[in-house]
């Protein structure tokens, strides 16, 4: 299936961010096709590379850079969302990109599921 | 329809509103903190089977061992993140 | 054209969901699709009328509501239920929306293509 | 004590909860969605008033203003932002 | 000498509230104080034995509730009605804790200094 | 009476944050002393200065700041947990002080009353 993710929570937070990164690693394993990952509310958080957790804890922003990366998904960050929070093309990641929030609504026109992760 | 819960039964509505809408034998899946609504010997099991003979309830075998619960009501189906995957292709999804 | 749908069930202001939710509709209005907005549960307070942000400088987002119908979204609709356990009618809403009962929602959902739940 | 509510009693348990240690006579200040427990006509009316009676329940004028909420139940007291201050000068508070 | 406590309550993983207040309660240790902490409502969740973040990569917190005493944080309170709901017994958590009443728990949080709650 | 203030959670997704600027002024502007504002948590998130709402929005950070150089409140963010959220020296903004959680706890030692702002 052609799959759309929302991710509506910050890193650390909430758990939300890394049950959509689990799911997403386990719809890539068994052959579906993400159209995009769309981050919006505080979900515009994962995308700073600012980021430094403790050693012994995941990176929750890399988790998500190499997804992309290496699996050539999409990940769109919601400007307005973003900007409102401190998040600019100045911090964004690899792998992540600014975007409009038009590509949410296209995301829903075309995936033949849209998931939520939100708190 | 696949109804997500990931908020805790005992502080959140979240549940209780998706059954007010959910029609009978309709998917829920319990991940996150919402996993505690499996979670057998608690004052919410009388509840909680009656919710597992009503609906198909499935439950984050990910999320379960994270919280250290082992111990599950009667009824409710553990499935892994794949098998997540697996409930959404069948389902349209809801997020409460 | 694709039945796509937003489902608010938040309190405002307590959360952005319905602030940010709402500037979602606006977009979607612009696409030229079947839109439709649904109020459930604690969503039903987000169009109340009467808001004053005067003491607390917190954007209010009423008049945006208000203005949905500039933006071609007319399918709006509003639980029985959810209203009514919180002591409100159709009157003390700032649009108009089209009352539906509990076990309309879920098959509301599954009509759509999509739906978003802010 | 004053205990704090910032979240809708329709959503979520944190009034109930603090309402099972609350003694009778403290005091419990409604503010942010923890406002709609003091909505007239609402179905948790009955429930709200009896706390009313029980404990001292302030609501925060400036976060009705902002909701739009003007009818209130009997028996709580509207206080501005600097009447919650003089209400935290007061008590010990616990933000629940 | 400040009497000091720190509440937990709510549940682990779903939020960050009980790992970042464990944090807290390791740095209140080194202020020699006299700290307490209480498990009430979801926040008895925190101490269930048998966690394993091998699924998840979610930082298990665990080991460092089982190291409280050893920074000197040994008044350790649970709410009794909170754990017996959630079908808990004093043998699922991973610490000792005292057993205490509900109607204890105001009277306690009166009795600090100041107090936080997780 | 001394005050102290602990907010837990970020900048417009939560009401916290303005709460607690709300609570800051009237309690200021009735004489109060404000021993600290310590910022923990998803709280961190309002110390930057990326920060660009809607220009017809109240601009948290700006808000926050102008309170703490006018009536000179100490302004600590969290170290560890402003790290795991991509907060650092770099972008926090004027006003506020990147510092150990122990100033919390001399915080909670020294205050006639400490008020938490959460969700």
């Amino acid at each position: 299936m052609k799959l759309g993710l929302l991710i509506m929570e910050g890193p650390y937070q909430h758990e939300a961010s890394d049950s959509a990164y689990q799911f997403a690693k386990a719809a890539l394993a068994k052959g579906h096709e993400i159209l995009r990952v769309f981050f919006y509310q505080d979900g515009v958080l994962n995308a700073t590379k600012l980021m430094e957790p403790q050693a012994d804890d995941r990176h929750i922003q890399k988790q998500w850079s190499a997804l992309a990366t290496e699996n050539n998904v999409e990940f769109i960050v919601c400007v307005a969302a973003a900007k409102r929070r401190g998040i600019n093309d100045t911090v964004v990641a690899e792998g992540f990109k600014i975007g409009g929030l038009g590509m949410l609504t296209e995301l829903a026109i075309e995936a033949d599921r849209l998931v939520e992760f939100r708190a | 329809m696949l109804h997500l819960i990931n908020k805790s039964p005992f502080e959140s509505m979240a549940l209780e509103d998706c059954l007010k809408y959910a029609s009978k034998g309709s998917a829920i899946m319990l991940y996150e903190d919402g996993i505690y609504a499996a979670l057998a010997g608690s004052s919410l099991e009388g509840r909680m089977s009656g919710v597992a003979s009503d609906y198909k309830v499935y439950v984050l075998k990910e999320d379960l061992q994270l919280r250290g619960i082992d111990k599950l009501i009667a009824g409710v189906t553990e499935v892994d993140y794949a098998g997540f995957v697996d409930l959404v292709g069948e389902h349209k999804t809801a997020s409460w | 054209m694709a039945k796509l749908m937003v489902v608010f069930r938040t309190a405002p202001y307590g959360a952005i969901y319905s602030f940010e939710g709402l500037e979602n509709v606006l977009i979607m209005g612009a696409y030229d699709q079947d839109v439709s907005v649904l109020f459930i549960d604690d969503g039903v307070l987000a169009i109340k009328k009467g808001m004053d942000n005067s003491g607390t400088g917190i954007k209010d987002f009423s008049p945006t509501f208000r203005a949905l119908e500039a933006y071609d979204i007319e399918k709006i609709f509003i639980d029985r239920t959810s209203m009514e356990s919180r002591g409100l009618t159709l009157e003390d809403l700032v649009i108009q929306a089209e009352v539906i009962e509990a076990d309309a929602v879920e098959k509301m959902m599954e009509e759509q293509k999509n739906f978003f739940m802010f």
